[in-house]
């Protein structure tokens, strides 16, 4: 009873993320530029990611596996957003700018 | 001494997590390796700067985090719906936040956990303040609050 | 079970293939570059599905971070700075070429055994010797590490020493010039 | 996995038609060496096919009995990846300092230039 | 479900793949080069768990690793045309 | 120093746990993927990481280059030295079964120091190959266009 | 003490021991050059006088120097064909230093030293393809006579000197290259051997037209016997000094050619095998041909040495004649007309070059009227055309009877025909010069001319009494050139 | 058993002394470690010579595994022979290197120079000795990667786009070999020679076989630039430092070559060559055309060392035509003439090191009164070109004999003409340097005499000796070949 319900869990983890996965790639791939598709790309990394790996999490149970996933999830929460940060910065130095509605800076 | 055991124990841990074999040998080679990457990273002076995470309440962060994370779902669902909608609902807007009486280690954390959010992210961190870019204006609400602000302040002694 | 492995499999074929064609289509030095990091994922992947985990390992971390890293630097030290287009050659002896090659390995592949056929030869011979006796002879689970160091330890000398000869050509190239040699 | 025969195969030799085309027809010196490493790549693919086992997992071994893929193969392909990004850095060096020289990583330009002098 | 979560990522693959094409400047490819890697760590992590070899995991870190050193590389090159530079002035007039 | 301000400080948190990391895919060759090559991989690209984030010299004063010559060497040196030792030790080069008097463990003892040799080149000719890249400089009479 | 079969060695090394003293001693005095090399080749001739009386005696044996590789050696056998070679080269030797010496320096040459090392070489080597022992040894010393030669031969370094080199070099190296050393590895795969042997090593059972076409390659592939068409060289070199010019034209060079025919005739085939050949008629015609046809090149140049030169091209193809009829008479014949036509042959070029000394002259219209300036020159020059005709009182008459016999043997009129017409044509190109020398009075400005100097006429005289001296004494090399047919 | 580490040693030696060299980096230092490394490699070659005609082939198990599980070095009267050209013609050419490169490279890199310089002798000789065919592909690229930086030590920028094309020929070339075994290793499951040899056999009539075959010969016959995959060579040598020519003329295509010949006769199946895909045509053909065409375009150079870079291809041509014989004879006469041809090549670029000592260039109009200036310098080159032409008394000579006799063994006689015709097209381009050296005065200049310095002659005059006395006494050499040749294609003597 209880793995059934670990299982069902895990998998609702898995579905979400997988779609939360899908949502990012599908938003990299329409958004209209590069800063709203660095939003999107976001998705993926977080939530995605995140989901997922908590889903696989609760498959591998209370063991090493786990805290490696864990090592993993914590890792992409470094680096994915420096990496969006440094990316979006080295933009504008290079001069491709947000469009936005407002006046600019 | 503060400034060796705490990292040391960090990088341990992460060994000890990697490994997952236990034997005389290979914790041996995990305490020297863990002493000797410490002997590099303070070479390096990464470890006895303040930039290093050992300033931080540990508790603190983990009840941060899981407060993070909640604010991270949310706005997943929020960027979901703009993604799956038409073009028209996407109004990007760029502003200065304030991020004043932060350390840079909490300045990073900050600017970090804006970019973490979908629907917001860090272009630029100054000395006193942010500039992000947002999908969509409405989503700069809870930051412009300073909700998340008054919680990363708070992580440090 | 079996049918995800395949689909796995071909669809990372399938990206390679798209993605190797790109590289060859374009003209833009920069594009190449990012691309063959995508490239080389790729490859790890595959590498990955077809079991090679080690393989896998050093190609991620070889292919992804090791060689983007050469290729940007030599895309800066060489004022490529810009996406820069550069000239195509006349490719009619390229695909000549190519075509010849493709003929020749397609001749090649016919004879060869089923792909994932465990009663290939490969897998008869000298292998098993590996998987059955491994353990017993050197006392390590991952039977490519024992491969590696041990029974073709002599290859792995070798391919250090490789490595340390591209390190010493580098130096000698980039660092090791006080007096300029006569260059133009 | 013993129906699909040898596609795997098939795609390899795409690739490295592909690869030497590259080679071949890139101007762009460092597009040659680009073209270079697919060329092993799709080697290596070729090798790690050869190796794999249907049903098969990584020869690492379990507790419990299993069919594993061929390591040979592997071992090989870790020795020739190395080899790979050795002479890719080797190559790039060149490349730079060819710049230097020339003034130019086009193979045509540099021509010109060694026909010019 | 692993399965069809590792069909997924596949999928969301191909998408950033046609991204990595399209373009149109080299920051988006970097994005796509980018969200591509963490995809690949995601493909791995699954693909230990679909057959039984969770221990793989290591292959995912040193993807996700190398995934990020290998941007900041390619967004530190765009910045200064230079991967040693120590940062404090960025030369952009230097072709 | 505060062009990169995040950079700066999350590069600085990682690179210890990357060099950890490559010393665990060091030692931990036998039981799973990974070896000498990859760990000298990772662990090079830590320093690559220092180097990137905070400059060629800033790498250059942490590790100067002929020290990482001699490591470079030094592996060789190692694996070829532990292939030696069986020779005076009665076997073949590079057996390692007459390192010690149980067979096994000679193997292991040998694939212990010759993964290690290993790891010791690879790593420092990755932090050669970044150094001499990023610190070439154009001979200045040469056009840079 | 020296045993007959080291006297062979000594006949290689004596001409090398002249090399060092010039670089040695001679780099010291320059005057020395000549004398060094006219005293070396006294005792070169000494040796090969010993070698003829120890021939008698049958104590020579082979002498191998070197095995360079299994079945191959470098060895050294005396045989009478190659003393009668040996004995010839190493006296007119001793007649060209002496000669020399008055003309290079008469001449204004520089660049002695040089000369004279690489006469001494090619002189060497002359002496191993006479006593060479198999044929590999041979080609070996054929190819050195060769490069020895050369730069004898470009000896002036001017354009046309080097142009001549050239084409010297690239006939006798093609021909030898291409096809003798061909012929010979193609020997020594079907017989395993390349040591010449009485009676031949080459049998019936080979196919004729492997044989036939091994012939051609012989004949064809000893380039320095000049047969047609590969004479161009010989009429190229005569840009060298006349010494050289003797050296090629009468002391080794041409010699070695025709004499190497002569070998491989009588010791790689032997007579028997040879006359059953087919081929061998079709390349006695090609020599027949050639012989006439350079008579009556020879007749309408007006160049003395160029004359001189067809005229050799022409002799050469008798002795080649000689051995293609393939009978006892015409190897008698063809052996005895290479030592007759060798003092014949020096006689006139050094006829030649006394007249270019003296009068700076070289063609025959301008020579008219200078016998009774020179009348030494000019008597033995018409010597020496006597010889070349083949009339008594000289050798030459000897060796052209025995070759019309040989010819006449063969039934084949045409044959004996070419070689009569060759011997009258010789006499209308040659007789006249001396005779206009005589008989013309003296052109404009030739009045002044005066007798070349001391050493040229001492080497004439020598050279002209040889001639008439082998008319009345041919009894030895009748003898040498017996023995060999008898033991066929 | 010690006894048996002396094929170890080949390779331990210098992979000792390697690192060595990149710790000490002092230049004078490093010279001598290298020096050290050629003597010893020199006399250790000797001892495995002796020792294989004594006891017969060493097969040595490297780590204790026997193969095909382990690797193997396996050396017989073949590999023995080749080893010891390459442990010479290394030695030599490093008592060679100081004086030459102190002219060409900095100092400061010198240290490196020789490095690589080790490094590339213990590929070559790692090449030779091994008995497993993927790690004759890990030796290769030791080697190859080495070569390509010695040759980037050059002087003249053009050494760089030179090293940049042999990278990319390499490494192709390297790839193709891979593939190649890949296929064998499919068919098969093993890598080592010997258990490969057994193997081929039931498998003839398999594509897969012939293409393997096609793979690993087209990669070989790029390394050892045979025509048409010759394009790398000319400017490699041209621009290399002039030490680095000479070594490399002497050694590098040579372990590639006989790598060719060891697979193509021992490892693919009996007759496979010849009798099954009769390839060797092929070889014979492409063997005699390049021999003869290169040779014709080495006419038209005017560098020395690009000249005589493409006569190498050219002789590399007769070699080929020695292996598309396929016979006993023809085999042997590649040994040798692969033996003849490291002599003579080596001795005539470090003359033109001399040459380019005195006179700072190596183009043809360098040469002019050279003969009288630099008689010994000029000499060497002279002797050298003789050679190649096959004049008597020299190697040529012998190496032109037995191929000629190994052609018209078969009855090849218009093989025999061409070979014979090749020697005069190679007449040509020697001669065309003999007149500018020797025959070409210019009365107003008066030619002071300036040799160059006795360290560079020495080795130099060394090799000519050798390249006379083997060109007289040719029983060591030729029986050597013959026994190779023997070996290889197992016939018992
Ligand atoms: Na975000
Ligand atoms: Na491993």
């Amino acid at each position: 009873m209880m793995d059934l319900i670990l299982l069902i869990i895990r998998d609702i983890f898995l579905v979400t993320g997988s779609i939360a996965v899908l949502i990012g790639a599908f938003g990299v791939l329409r958004l209209p530029e590069l800063f709203c598709r660095i939003h999107a790309a976001g998705i993926t990394d977080t939530a995605g990611a995140g989901l997922v790996i908590t889903g696989l999490m609760i498959e591998s149970g209370f063991t090493l596996v786990s805290l490696k996933l864990l090592v993993i999830f914590v890792f992409l929460f470094f680096t994915s957003p420096t990496s969006s940060h440094a990316l979006a910065k080295s933009a504008i130095h290079g001069n491709v700018l947000p469009v936005t509605d407002l006046p600019k800076r | 001494m503060k400034f060796l055991i705490l990292p040391f124990s960090f990088l341990a841990v992460f060994w000890l997590i990697l490994s997952g074999h236990y034997t005389t040998l290979l914790l041996v080679l995990g305490a020297v390796s863990c002493i000797w990457v410490l002997r590099i990273s303070h070479r390096m002076k990464i470890v006895d700067l303040e930039d290093y995470p050992i300033h931080l309440v540990p508790w603190r962060i983990i009840y941060y985090w899981f407060w993070l994370i909640k604010e991270i779902m949310l706005s997943t669902w929020t960027v979901s719906k703009i993604i799956l909608t038409p073009k028209s609902r996407i109004s990007p807007k760029v502003v200065w936040l304030p991020a004043d009486e932060m350390s840079d280690m909490q300045k990073v954390i900050y600017a970090n956990s804006i970019t973490l959010t979908p629907g917001t992210l860090t272009i630029e961190a100054d000395n006193s303040r942010l500039e992000i870019h947002t999908l969509r204006g409405d989503m700069l609400e809870p930051l412009e609050r300073g909700d998340m602000a008054d919680r990363v302040r708070k992580l440090e002694y | 079970m079996i049918a995800i492995e395949l689909v796995v499999n071909f669809t990372l074929l399938g990206f390679l293939l798209v993605t190797a064609l790109y590289i060859s289509q374009t003209n833009r030095l920069f594009r190449a570059v990012m691309l063959f990091g995508i490239y080389s994922l790729l490859t790890a992947s595959l590498f990955v599905a077809l079991d090679a985990v080690d393989v896998a390992f050093t190609e991620a971390a070889v292919g992804t971070c090791i060689a983007t890293i050469l290729m940007l630097s030599a895309l800066s030290l060489t004022g490529s700075r810009k996406e820069v287009r550069f000239r195509r050659k006349n490719a009619t002896f390229a695909v000549c070429v190519s075509i010849a090659l493709g003929v020749a390995l397609a001749i090649g592949i016919m004879d060869m055994p089923q792909f994932a056929d465990p009663n290939a030869p490969a897998n008869l011979h000298v292998a098993p010797y590996y998987l059955q006796d491994s353990y017993s002879e050197i006392g390590i689970p991952n039977v490519v590490t024992s491969v590696l160091a041990s029974y073709r330890g002599y290859d792995t000398l070798g391919e250090v020493v490789v490595i340390f000869t591209a390190g010493i050509g580098v130096i000698a190239l980039l660092t090791a010039r006080t007096s300029k040699p006569k260059e133009d | 996995m013993e129906s699909i025969g040898i596609v795997n195969y098939w795609i390899v030799i795409a690739l490295m038609m592909i690869a030497l085309y590259i080679v071949i027809s890139a101007n762009n010196l460092i597009k040659k060496i680009i073209g270079l490493n697919i060329f092993q790549s799709s080697v290596f693919i070729l090798y790690i096919s050869i190796g794999k086992v249907g049903g098969g997992t990584a020869p690492i071994l379990l507790k419990e009995p299993a069919v594993y893929s061929n390591p040979l193969p592997h071992v090989l392909i870790l020795t020739a990846i190395v080899v790979g990004v050795a002479t890719t850095a080797l190559g790039l060096a060149l490349i730079v300092r060819i710049r230097s020289a020339f003034g130019t990583i086009d193979d045509q330009d540099v021509q010109q230039d060694i026909e010019r002098n | 479900m692993i399965a069809g979560a590792l069909i997924a990522v596949l999928v969301g693959m191909a998408l950033l793949l046609i991204r990595a094409f399209v373009g149109p400047d080299i920051y988006n490819r970097i994005l796509a080069v980018n969200n591509f890697g963490t995809k690949t760590v995601l493909v791995i992590a699954l693909y230990g768990f679909l057959t039984d070899r969770p221990d793989f995991l290591d292959i995912a870190i040193v993807y996700a690793l190398c995934n990020f050193i290998a941007t900041i590389a390619i967004l530190k090159y765009f910045e200064y045309g230079d991967l040693g530079h120590v940062g404090e002035q960025p030369e952009d007039e230097r072709q | 120093m505060k062009q990169h301000l995040i950079l700066h400080v999350i590069a600085k948190i990682m690179i210890p746990f990357i060099m950890v990391f490559a010393l665990y895919v060091q030692f931990h060759g036998d039981y799973g993927p990974g070896g000498g090559f990859q760990a000298g991989v990772i662990f090079g690209a830590g320093f690559i990481l220092y180097g990137i984030v905070l400059g060629k010299e800033a790498t250059m004063k942490i590790v100067p280059p002929p020290l990482v010559y001699t490591t470079a060497a030094l592996g060789v040196l190692l694996y070829t030295g532990v292939g030696v030792a069986g020779m005076f030790l009665g076997g073949e080069f590079l057996n390692y079964s007459v390192l010690s008097a149980d067979s096994v463990a000679g193997q292991h003892l040998g694939i212990l120091l010759i993964e290690f040799g290993v790891g010791m080149t690879v790593a420092s000719v990755m932090i050669i190959l970044f150094l001499s890249f990023a610190d070439y400089r154009q001979p200045e009479s040469e056009n840079t266009n | 003490m020296m045993s007959a079969s080291t006297i062979q060695l000594y006949c290689l090394v004596a001409p090398i021991v002249a090399v060092v003293l010039i670089v040695t001693v001679g780099r010291v005095f320059p005057i020395l050059y000549e004398t060094i090399n006219a005293s070396v080749a006294v005792i070169t001739f000494l040796l090969t006088l010993s070698l003829y009386s120890a021939l008698g005696e049958g104590t020579i044996e082979s002498m191998v120097l070197f095995e360079p590789f299994a079945g191959v050696s470098i060895a050294l056998q005396a045989e009478p064909l190659g003393i009668l070679f040996a004995m010839m080269a190493s006296f007119l030797w001793i007649i060209t230093s002496i000669y020399s010496f008055g003309y290079m320096r008469g001449h204004g040459e520089t660049n002695l030293a040089r000369f004279n090392i690489f006469f001494a070489i090619a002189i060497s080597s002359a002496m191993g393809i006479a006593l060479a022992a198999n044929g590999f040894t041979l080609f070996l010393f054929y190819e050195v006579l060769t490069l020895s030669t050369f730069p004898l031969v470009t000896h002036a370094g001017s354009d046309k000197a080097r142009r001549a080199g050239r084409i010297y070099l690239f006939l006798l190296l093609g021909t030898s290259v291409g096809m003798l050393l061909l012929a010979l590895i193609w020997t020594w795969i079907l017989t395993g051997t390349l040591d010449f042997r009485a009676g031949g090593i080459l049998d019936g059972d080979i196919s004729k037209t492997t044989l036939n076409i091994l012939l051609v390659l012989y004949v064809f592939g000893i380039g320095k016997a000049a047969l047609m068409p590969f004479h161009r060289w010989l009429p190229a070199a005569m840009v060298a000094p006349t010494p050289v010019s003797a050296l090629l034209h009468a002391v080794a060079v041409v010699k070695a050619g025709v004499f190497s025919i002569l070998k491989v005739s009588i010791y790689i085939f032997g007579i028997d095998l040879l006359q059953e050949l087919e081929v061998h008629r079709y390349l006695a015609y090609a020599a027949a041909f050639t012989i006439v046809a350079t008579a009556i090149i020879a007749l309408r140049k007006d160049n003395l040495k160029a004359r001189l030169a067809y005229s050799t091209i022409g002799q050469l193809s008798y002795i080649v004649l000689g051995a293609l009829v393939a009978n006892a008479a015409g190897i008698v014949g063809g052996g005895l007309h290479m030592l007759m036509h060798g003092f014949g042959k020096i006689t006139l070029f050094f006829g030649a070059g006394a007249i270019l000394v003296a009068t700076h002259k070289t063609e025959i219209s301008q020579m008219r009227g200078i016998g009774r300036r020179m009348p030494v020159t000019m008597i033995t020059f018409l010597i020496g055309s006597i010889v070349i005709v083949g009339a008594p009182p000289t050798g030459g008459m000897w060796s052209k009877w025995n070759l019309l016999l040989g010819a006449a043997n063969t039934t084949d009129w045409l044959l004996l025909a070419a070689l009569i017409v060759g011997s009258l044509l010789s006499a209308l190109y040659l007789l006249p010069i001396a005779v206009r020398a005589f008989y013309h009075s003296p052109d404009d400005g030739n009045e002044t001319i005066k007798e070349a100097p001391v050493s040229i006429l001492i080497a004439l005289i020598i050279s002209a009494a040889g001639c008439i001296i082998l008319f009345f004494a041919p009894d030895f090399a009748f003898d040498l050139m017996n023995m060999i047919t008898s033991s066929e | 058993m010690l006894s048996l580490h002396l094929s170890a040693l080949q390779v331990v030696i210098p992979l000792l002394a390697a690192p060595l060299c990149a710790i000490i980096r002092i230049p004078g230092v490093t010279w001598l470690i290298a020096l050290a490394v050629g003597i010893a490699s020199s006399i250790n070659s000797i001892a495995i010579l002796l020792h294989i005609n004594r006891f017969g082939e060493i097969v040595y198990s490297l780590g204790g595994w026997a193969a095909p599980f382990g690797i193997e070095y396996r050396i017989d009267s073949a590999n023995a022979l080749i080893l010891l050209i390459i442990s010479f013609i290394y030695l030599l050419g490093i008592i060679y290197a100081p004086a030459s490169i102190k002219t060409e490279v900095p100092e400061k890199s010198q240290g490196w120079l020789y490095t690589a310089w080790i490094l590339c002798f213990t590929g070559l000789s790692g090449i030779t000795i091994s008995g497993d065919v993927f790690n004759v592909f890990v030796f290769l690229e030791v080697s190859s990667l080495s070569t390509y930086i010695l040759i980037s030590f050059g002087q003249d920028k053009r050494c760089l786009t030179a090293a940049f094309r042999y990278l990319v020929m390499g490494t192709i070339a390297a790839t193709f070999y891979l593939v190649g075994i890949g296929f064998l290793y499919s068919l098969t499951g093993t890598l080592n020679m010997a258990d490969l040899a057994q193997r081929l056999p039931d498998l003839i009539s398999q594509n897969t076989v012939a293409v393997a075959f096609g793979f690993v010969i087209v990669g070989l016959a790029i390394k050892m630039a045979l025509f048409p995959f010759h394009a790398w060579l000319p400017n490699a040598y041209a621009y290399a430092p002039n030490a680095v020519t000479a070594f490399l003329a002497g050694t590098a295509t040579k372990a590639a070559v006989y790598v060719f010949i060891r697979l193509t006769f021992e490892v693919f199946p009996e007759d496979y060559f010849s009798g099954f895909t009769s390839s060797h045509h092929i070889i014979l053909a492409v063997g005699i055309f390049s021999a003869v065409i290169t040779s014709a375009i080495a006419i038209f150079q005017d560098d020395l060392k690009r000249l005589f870079a493409w006569s190498s291809i050219g002789q590399i041509g007769y070699i080929a035509v020695g292996v598309g014989l396929a016979s006993t004879a023809g085999v042997a006469a590649s040994f040798l003439h692969l033996f003849n041809h490291s002599i003579m090549k080596t001795a005539i670029f470090m003359a033109i090191g001399g040459l380019f000592f005195v006179t700072g260039s190596t183009t043809t109009a360098a040469l002019k009164n050279a003969g009288r200036r630099m008689p010994w310098t000029m000499a060497a080159i002279l002797i050298g070109g003789l050679s190649l032409i096959g004049v008597p008394f020299t190697t040529g000579f012998i190496s032109k004999w037995y191929l000629v006799s190994a052609s018209l063994e078969q009855n090849f006689w218009w093989l025999a003409g061409l070979i014979l015709l090749g020697s005069l097209v190679t007449a040509a381009y020697v001669w065309k340097i003999v007149e500018i050296a020797y025959f070409r005065k210019d009365p107003n200049v008066k030619v002071v005499r300036q040799e160059a310095p006795l360290s560079l002659l020495i080795p130099t005059w060394i090799l000519v000796v050798a390249n006379i006395y083997f060109g007289v006494d040719a029983r060591f050499s030729g029986s050597m070949a013959t026994q190779a040749a023997n070996t290889i294609l197992g016939v018992s003597p």
